[in-house]
């Protein structure tokens, strides 16, 4: 039974680690309609960011923040040197999602060749631990759940009682409308950029900061949790990412702890497969059927 | 298509019975009973009832929001009518999939052009022109004769019918190619491709040039000579006054009056409710 | 000069494997829009039953690999075997997957089961031997046949190219069928077609099953031919490479694909390995995934829509009367006139702003002059030809 | 047939050898460890003047790990290479499929694949150097026993060599004696492994047997450290490469690394002449091999290659021939003991003696190379210590005939 | 056929001035412009004057609606100019335009269906000050009383009717110098669709504001025209004054018949 509680404390902390990068990613998808798969790229380019700062000795909160901003440029740096031409273009969502996976390969392999393929470690104080209920969480494990409510309140208030959110809402469905409102997509989209961006950064940090070891594939594999998260949510919405992230951390945690590990992962996206289907009709909506790229 | 509809006397049958009562001891093709659509809280549409008969058309008119469309989509199956039941040829079609109901003889058109716009003009006609046949694998594979020879009907009728709304030259450009007016032709067009029973047409004349809504009038008054029953929802009045045998009008989701045109248009009600 | 003619007939073999790989995607996502991620899975699928059949009873305590009721079936069942299990795994992924959901998340999920049941199979070694996956199928008809490997490899390269003529006429026709027009008529606008009668979730089921089933023909192809299967086989990466074989020969164009993976595999899988040995190992496999990349972003940049882009419809011409012109005079005369012949427009006059001359505007004559109702041809004809390739 | 690799017995221009390994994908490592070993064997050769005065080139090829990837390129070498005298590597993932090509074309390979399908084999062309994987999991056995652990568990991760050791580990547990309390198999590259840590703690072992990739036991050992239980591992030889050892040093500290972690694998005599011109061969291809590159040096993985292409050139020089046809037949005549044999310990030496009209037995940087009539060789497994990359610790022997005796 | 050589802005002015319009607001002159390169519309110049309302008719796919896309700058002009009050703004951005006064209601996809009522309206205010905009909001919403009990719902939430009105008044919100309107009165019930011409249309002329309107009910267009063009096959064929238009005795005759709700014309068969 211990174990049990042990290992819930654990999901919200999995659970917070996934519910940023998919906060980051599902504004980033709802937003700008492009299913971004380079999104593990640019996570592992953070990751390693931060390894370094680390190793120079900076405070590792520090290193979480140097991470984001990484993040962020490098992601604002992609969309207006890559995926805006391709939107130019008339790419449309599909051609589009095969560019970003492409673009992500690129970027892994980059990292592949600068890191000579080597698996880094950090060694990070963990700090003291609390006992909150049965179970032990080190202190940078709550400051990572205290990361994502943080990350959480802030998109929320931002996108639902500001004119910016407003107005990013409203491009995602119709840049064209939007443009001939006055809307300057422009700025709006690079906003969505920096954020996004930002949130990935962080989220590609954090998740090393459990895993304590990061090399040019640790993006790509943290991938998968997030694009489910973000999916199971429904697209550009924070709280459901949130909501799913705590789906999806619970479950793993709770599947390992009942004795079948190797199918942890596999119930998470089981549960991913059967929410979608119970309510097919709720992530279908006449709307988003027929996106446009908004870049 | 027959005469000179300023000519002809369509069918307005002065009695109220037109549409409503039986007029060859037939059947309703379509029976609509107290058929309720709600969205979460919003009731759009509550209780409504009538009966639709061979070679008669219903016209539903009523202010913006009186829940014409939601009816519409209750009697075609995007909606799920909540209650109430609609009957399709006498077979009760409530709870059916949109398919099933278009298989058994029901044909929609929507207030929001749905063209396909992978897919050239011809080839949406042609899409909406054979039976079944293309509904599945199987039919295909095992129906091929059968295939060849609708497909060549349906090939033929598809000219004649872009030639008469004047698309023909457009017959290989893809749907999302129109212009919205042509959009609305093709949806016009797709319906008339059909040998259905019941046809509900949703504003179907919104942005089309005069001299085809003129045309297409008259192609619908054929339609209904063949002993198809409409329903057309529209906003442009005159339409509903040349077309229609029986008027429906409702608003905020009731039906406040029926009748014929003259009859509906003179009501009290109808005026402060939709035409004030 | 044996040698090469030997590794040609493996490219030959891939090709056309790649070849049904890519039809398969084709008519998934190019008639009915499934993004179907999971492709290589399916693939799989066959390739394992197709292996696992012909393995045989279990060999003694060597041999660690787990059987299908050590049954040991003769060419061609296997193959047969492998379709089908490509098709029932496909009928019951489908199930669930190809529901009326957006189209991006069913993507989604497809890459998600992908990964799902690669973890499963790779975790558990009572399904197919886990990692080490199945080894050791004898290819079919070698000792029957008793050629040698590099004769044997070019009757093998003959075998699946046939397989491949007879699957393109198949394709082909299903494609142009009214079926896979239904089905593109499911993809654009699944309400209308709804409306017309069409199951959408029925159609995507079945072209979903025959995509299945290809891919299982084609797993079952390529393990014959190779002799072993193991999740290293079939990471999702590798449906990556079909999709981008699909992209770059035309979505849409079963003729493309031809293109598509003529060039997709020898620029992936061959071209990279001409390079000259530098660095450290695995740099220049970094590079030559960089510059994979950096050419798929390249070609879509320049080629959007693939070498041989889907083939506009062109509907046959009736023989005569038909395609008349439509324009101004008869929508003037029918707009305005009521029909009545006598006030249709007359004489041309230049257009735009000379349509009013100042002198004449302004001694107000009622009957301006219309120009004649000649539709700019370029205009149309220009439009529509814009696709064409 | 066809088929021969190199069909003139007088071969103009350099020979080739191929690396047929993963350099990319899951098993990379295989490929780091397979250079460690042929490019020092190659230089070797090629300083004491080739083989029969030819010069020796090496040609990788990355199978990626994937058995559908590897056929084509395979192929391809066979196409594309001339004068093709062997085939190195031939790691674990994709030797199912390699292998029967290489066989039919008749170019000799020198593996260390841990298969036991390989344990009867009967490819002619196919030697292994190393001992199967399931025999290094019973070493770990028996070195457990050895040191009077009772209760055990396994913590593998689902990677085809850790797959290939588990069956080992647990079909010699019934031979000891020892308890299995806990068998927790790892899916690589979690974020976390908490739940699993927390079932492991929970069964109480005294020892764990493992083999992870680097990644995953980076996150399972710091977790296992988080919560104060990191209890003595005994790892499979998978774990002796830098890269992992590094980046598991990091984690858990440099002494924690030292005390708690200890691996089996076959056992090298470090002091013999071999071994000596292993590590200057080594010395002299230090930028061709993965960095550092003292760390071959005592990668059994690395021996078995380098001695791999040592005896094969040996063999053709005995043979007079470089066609695999002629000299692969002469292999187990410049390996195999006997009475009146001279041993050599370098290639430069066993050509001499060769010229002189001696037999030989070629005892390699690995040890003595024992074919069997499947050629196999097995031989001792060795418990070690790693102080740090380059620096082993033989801490205790356990001998080839024990672990046969297991079962 | 010829065509109109360039013509400057001083030229058009001084044309436009001998027939009887207003100084135009916004001048187009020229304008060729099209899908992916191909022209659909050719060489085609248009004006607005400030208290103008200019009807644009033709049949279906006469090019009326791609017209005004290169208007508003959602396609690129290529061909022409487009002059807004005395400045070039041909190639100035959608957004850019939208500042600068041009309000626009477009065919299809005309507001945003996953925002509510409210923040469509809000959107439409994007270019005034914020603290202004809920004033610009009250206002739209006091002109379409039917919206006011909508405000919390989501657009795609509405009907036919109820979006097309939520798209006018989300243009008005904007206040805009130059309103477009493409087929404005598509889907509305009659009352509404005379509030909208009658009312608004007329309104936004009388307040000084320019309307550039396009109709194919066309005898309900012309009620309220002071100018009309007709275009067709990507051309300007004809263009008169309203007062002309409605006083040509054919057309007189036809809208007395049918009321004046619209150009149904019922013809025999040809
Ligand atoms: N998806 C929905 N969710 C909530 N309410 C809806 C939804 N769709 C329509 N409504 C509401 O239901 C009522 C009826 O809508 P409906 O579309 O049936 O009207 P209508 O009579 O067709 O109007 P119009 O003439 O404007 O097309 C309206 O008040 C509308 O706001
Ligand atoms: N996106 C597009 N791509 C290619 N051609 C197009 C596109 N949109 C419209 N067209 C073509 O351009 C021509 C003009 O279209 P436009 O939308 O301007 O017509 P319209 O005058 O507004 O007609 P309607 O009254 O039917 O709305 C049409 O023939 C149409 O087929
Ligand atoms: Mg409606
Ligand atoms: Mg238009």
């Amino acid at each position: 039974m211990n174990v049990f509680v042990q290992t819930l404390g654990f999901g919200v902390v999995s659970a917070s680690i996934i519910a940023v990068g998919a906060m980051g990613f599902t504004i980033q998808f709802g937003l700008t309609n492009v299913l971004n798969l380079s999104f593990g790229g640019v996570m592992t380019v953070s990751a390693f960011v931060a390894y370094l700062t680390e190793q120079s000795g900076i405070n590792i909160w520090l290193c979480l923040v140097l991470g984001g901003v990484a993040g962020a440029v490098l992601t604002i740096f992609l969309g207006r040197t890559v995926f805006k031409v391709y939107a130019r273009r008339g790419t449309r969502l599909f051609e589009m999602v095969m560019v970003t996976l492409a673009l992500g390969l690129v970027i892994e392999y980059a990292v592949d060749a600068v890191s000579r393929d080597q698996i880094y470690s950090l060694s990070f104080p963990e700090g003291a631990s609390y006992h909150i209920g049965a179970a032990t969480l080190t202190e940078s494990q709550l400051i990572i759940v205290g990361i994502g409510i943080a990350v959480f309140v802030g998109l929320e208030r931002l996108l639902h009682m500001t004119r910016l959110g407003k107005a990013l809402r409203a491009m995602a469905v119709d840049p064209g409308l939007a443009r001939s409102c006055g809307i300057p997509t422009n700025r709006i989209v690079n906003a969505t950029w920096l954020i996004s961006g930002f949130l990935c950064g962080v989220a590609g940090v954090i998740y090393v900061l459990n895993a304590l070891s990061v090399s040019y594939t640790t993006g790509v594999i943290f991938l998968p949790s997030i694009i489910a998260a973000a999916i199971l949510g429904g697209v550009g919405s924070p709280r459901g990412a949130v909501l799913a992230a705590l789906m999806l951390g619970l479950v793993t945690q709770l599947v390992a702890a009942a004795g079948f590990s190797a199918y942890s992962s596999i119930a998470a996206f089981g549960v991913l497969v059967v929410v979608l289907l119970s309510r097919p009709s709720g992530v279908l909506s006449a709307a988003a059927r027929k996106v446009e790229l908004t870049l | 298509m027959t005469g000179s509809p300023t000519s002809e006397a369509a069918p307005r049958a002065g009695d109220h019975g037109g549409a409503r009562g039986p007029a060859n001891g037939d059947a309703p093709v379509l029976q609509v009973r107290d058929v309720v659509v709600r969205y979460g809280g919003v009731v759009a549409v509550s209780r409504v009832s009538f009966d639709l008969f061979r070679g008669k058309i219903l016209g539903l008119i009523g202010p913006n929001g009186a829940g014409k469309s939601s009816l519409l989509a209750a009697i075609g199956g995007q909606q799920r009518a909540k209650g109430g039941s609609i009957l399709l040829q006498g077979r009760d079609v409530t709870r059916s999939a949109p398919y099933t109901r278009a298989q058994h003889g029901l044909v929609r058109t929507f207030q929001t052009t749905s063209e396909f716009e992978g897919m050239t003009v011809f080839e949406n006609l042609l899409v909406a022109g054979r039976g079944a046949v293309g509904a599945s694998l199987w039919r295909v594979v095992a129906r091929s004769r059968t295939n060849r020879a609708e497909e060549r009907r349906a090939a033929a009728k598809a000219w004649g019918v872009l030639e008469r709304f004047e698309m023909a030259d457009l017959a290989d450009a893809y749907g999302h190619e129109l212009s919205g007016g042509q959009r609305r032709l093709v949806e016009i067009m797709r319906c008339l491709m059909r040998d259905p029973a019941v046809l509900l047409l949703d504003e179907p004349m919104v942005g089309v040039a005069p001299h085809l809504v003129a045309k297409f009038i008259n192609d619908l008054r054929a339609v209904a000579a063949e002993g198809i029953g409409l329903v057309i929802v529209e906003h442009a009045l005159e339409v509903i006054e040349q077309l229609c045998d029986v008027v429906v009008v409702m608003a905020l989701g009731e039906v406040i009056a029926e009748g014929t045109y003259a009859a509906v248009v003179g009501d009290e009600g109808v005026r402060r409710a939709y035409l004030a | 000069m044996g040698h090469f003619s030997f590794y040609l007939s493996t490219l030959v073999v891939y090709f056309g494997i790649d070849l049904l790989s890519a039809w398969s995607l084709n008519l998934q996502y190019g008639y009915a829009g499934v993004i179907n991620f999971a492709f290589i899975v399916f693939q799989a699928a066959g390739a394992y039953v197709a292996g696992a059949v012909v393995l045989g009873p279990d060999t003694g305590p060597n041999s660690y690999e787990h059987y299908i009721l050590g049954a040991r079936l003769p060419f061609p069942l296997p193959l047969l075997a492998g379709a089908l299990a490509g098709a029932v795994l496909s009928a019951v992924i489908g199930l669930f997957a190809v529901r009326r959901i957006r189209r991006d998340y069913q993507a989604a999920v497809m890459l998600i089961v992908s990964l799902i049941l690669l973890q499963v199979v790779g975790n558990d070694v009572h399904i197919f031997n886990g990692q080490n996956g199945i080894t050791g199928i004898p290819r079919p008809l070698q000792t029957a046949l008793g050629l040698s490997l590099p004769d044997y490899q070019w009757v093998y390269a003959l075998w699946v190219l046939a397989i491949c003529v007879v699957l393109y006429v198949v394709v082909e026709r299903l494609s142009r069928s009214s079926w896979g027009r239904s089905l593109r008529a499911i993809r654009d606008q699944e309400d209308a077609a709804a409306a017309l009668g069409l199951n959408g979730t029925l159609l995507r089921l079945e072209v979903f099953i025959v995509g299945g089933a290809i891919a299982g023909l084609s797993g079952a192809l390529l393990v014959e031919f190779i002799g072993a299967w193991s999740p290293g086989a079939w990471g999702y990466a590798e449906t990556f490479v079909i999709f981008t074989a699909l992209l770059v020969g035309g979505v849409g164009n079963n003729r493309g694909m031809l293109l598509g993976t003529l060039i997709v595999p020898i620029i992936v899988l061959e071209a990279p390995s001409f390079l000259p040995t530098i660095g450290y190992p695995g740099l220049i496999d970094a590079i030559e995934w960089m510059i994979v990349g950096l050419a798929w972003m390249g070609f879509l940049l320049v080629r959007p829509r693939g070498l041989l882009p889907e083939r506009r419809f062109r509907a046959p011409r009736p023989a005569a009367g038909v395609g008349a012109r439509h324009g101004l005079a008869g929508w003037v005369a029918r707009t305005f006139t009521l029909g009545r012949p006598e006030l249709a427009p007359v004489a041309p006059v230049a257009p735009a702003i000379g349509v009013v001359a100042p002198g004449r505007a302004s001694n107000g004559e009622a009957t301006a002059p219309v120009s004649p109702a000649v539709p700019p041809a370029g205009a149309r004809s220009g439009t529509v030809g814009s696709e064409e390739q | 047939t066809a088929a021969s690799a190199v069909r003139s017995t007088n071969a103009k221009g350099p020979l080739n050898e191929a690396i047929v390994i993963a350099y990319t994908g899951p098993v990379s490592f295989e490929g780091l460890a397979a250079d460690g070993g042929v490019y020092p064997g190659v230089s070797e050769i090629n300083a004491a003047g080739g083989i029969n005065g030819h010069k020796v080139n090496i040609v990788p090829v990355d199978t990626k790990g994937d058995p559908a990837d590897a056929v084509p390129l395979v192929d391809k070498l066979i196409a594309t290479t001339s004068n093709l005298i062997g085939a190195s590597g031939i790691g674990t993932a994709s030797a199912p499929t390699e292998v029967p090509i290489l066989n039919s074309a008749g170019v000799t390979m020198m593996t260390f694949a841990g298969e036991t399908a390989f344990n009867r084999s009967h490819y002619k062309y196919l030697w292994r150097l190393l001992p199967p994987d399931d025999a290094n999991g019973k070493a770990m056995d028996l070195y457990a026993k050895s040191k009077g652990y009772k209760r055990v568990a396994t913590v593998f991760g689902t990677t085809t060599g850790a797959q290939g050791d588990l069956p080992g580990v647990l079909s010699g547990l019934k031979g000891t004696g020892e308890k299995l309390v806990a068998k927790i198999t790892l899916t690589p590259n979690q974020p976390s492994y908490r739940a699993e840590v927390e079932k492991l703690i929970a069964a109480n072992p005294q020892v764990i047997f493992t083999e992870q990739n680097a990644t995953t036991a980076v996150t399972f050992f710091s977790e296992l450290k988080s919560l104060g239980h990191l209890i003595q591992a005994i790892g499979t030889n998978a774990l002796v490469t830098s890269s992992w050892e590094n980046a598991v040093r990091k984690a858990m500290g440099r002494s924690t690394f030292k005390r708690v972690l200890t691996v089996l694998s076959t056992s090298a005599p470090h002091k013999t002449p071999a071994n000596a011109a292993y590590a200057r061969a080594l010395a002299t291809v230090k930028s061709k091999v993965g960095s550092p590159w003292t760390q071959w040096e005592g990668n059994s993985h690395s021996q078995a290659a380098y001695d791999g292409v040592i005896v094969q050139a040996l063999a053709m020089t005995a043979a007079h021939s470089v066609t695999p046809k002629v000299y692969n037949t002469h292999i187990m005549a410049v390996t195999e003991p006997g009475a009146g044999k001279t041993v050599v310990y370098t290639y430069a030496a066993g050509v001499r003696a060769l010229k002189a009209g001696k037999k030989i037995q070629y005892y390699g940087a690995g040890g003595p190379i024992v074919f069997d009539k499947y050629h196999n060789s097995f031989g001792n497994q060795e418990a070690m210590k790693i102080s740090t990359h380059d620096n082993t610790i033989p801490i205790a022997t356990i001998p080839e005939k024990e672990i046969q005796a297991l079962g | 056929m010829p065509t109109s050589p360039e013509v400057t802005p001083s030229e058009w002015r001084a044309a436009a001035a001998v027939a009887g319009r207003r100084e135009p607001y916004l001048a187009a002159t020229g304008i060729t412009c099209g899908y992916k390169k191909i022209p659909v519309v050719r060489d085609v110049s248009i004006s607005v004057g400030l208290g103008e309302i200019v009807l644009i008719m033709g049949p279906n796919g006469a090019g009326k609606s791609t017209l005004v896309k290169a208007l508003t700058g959602k396609i690129p002009l290529l061909e022409g100019r487009v002059v807004l009050d005395g400045q070039d703004i041909s190639q100035a951005k959608e957004d850019e335009r939208a500042k600068r006064g041009i309000g626009y209601v477009p065919q299809v996809g005309d507001v945003f269906p996953t925002l509510t009522v409210q923040e469509n309206l809000e959107m439409g205010g994007y270019r005034w000050p914020r603290r202004d905009v809920r004033t610009h909001v009250d206002q739209a919403l006091e002109q379409f009383p039917i919206l006011k009990a909508l405000r919390r719902r989501h657009a795609r939430a509405l009907s036919g009717g109820e979006r097309k009105t939520l798209a006018i008044a989300r243009a008005l919100v904007a206040d805009p110098r130059l309103l477009i309107l493409d087929e404005p009165t598509s889907n509305l019930a009659p009352a509404i669709a005379s509030t909208v011409l009658h009312d608004v249309v007329d309104g936004l002329a009388t307040a000084g504001r320019a309307v550039l309107l396009i109709e194919q009910r066309v005898a309900l267009g012309l009620e309220v025209a002071t100018w009309g063009y007709v275009l067709a096959g990507g051309c300007t064929r004809f263009e008169a004054s309203g007062d002309e238009l409605r006083a040509r005795d054919d057309l007189g005759s036809f809208f007395l018949e049918h009321g004046g709700t619209t150009a149904v014309p019922v013809t025999t068969q040809a």
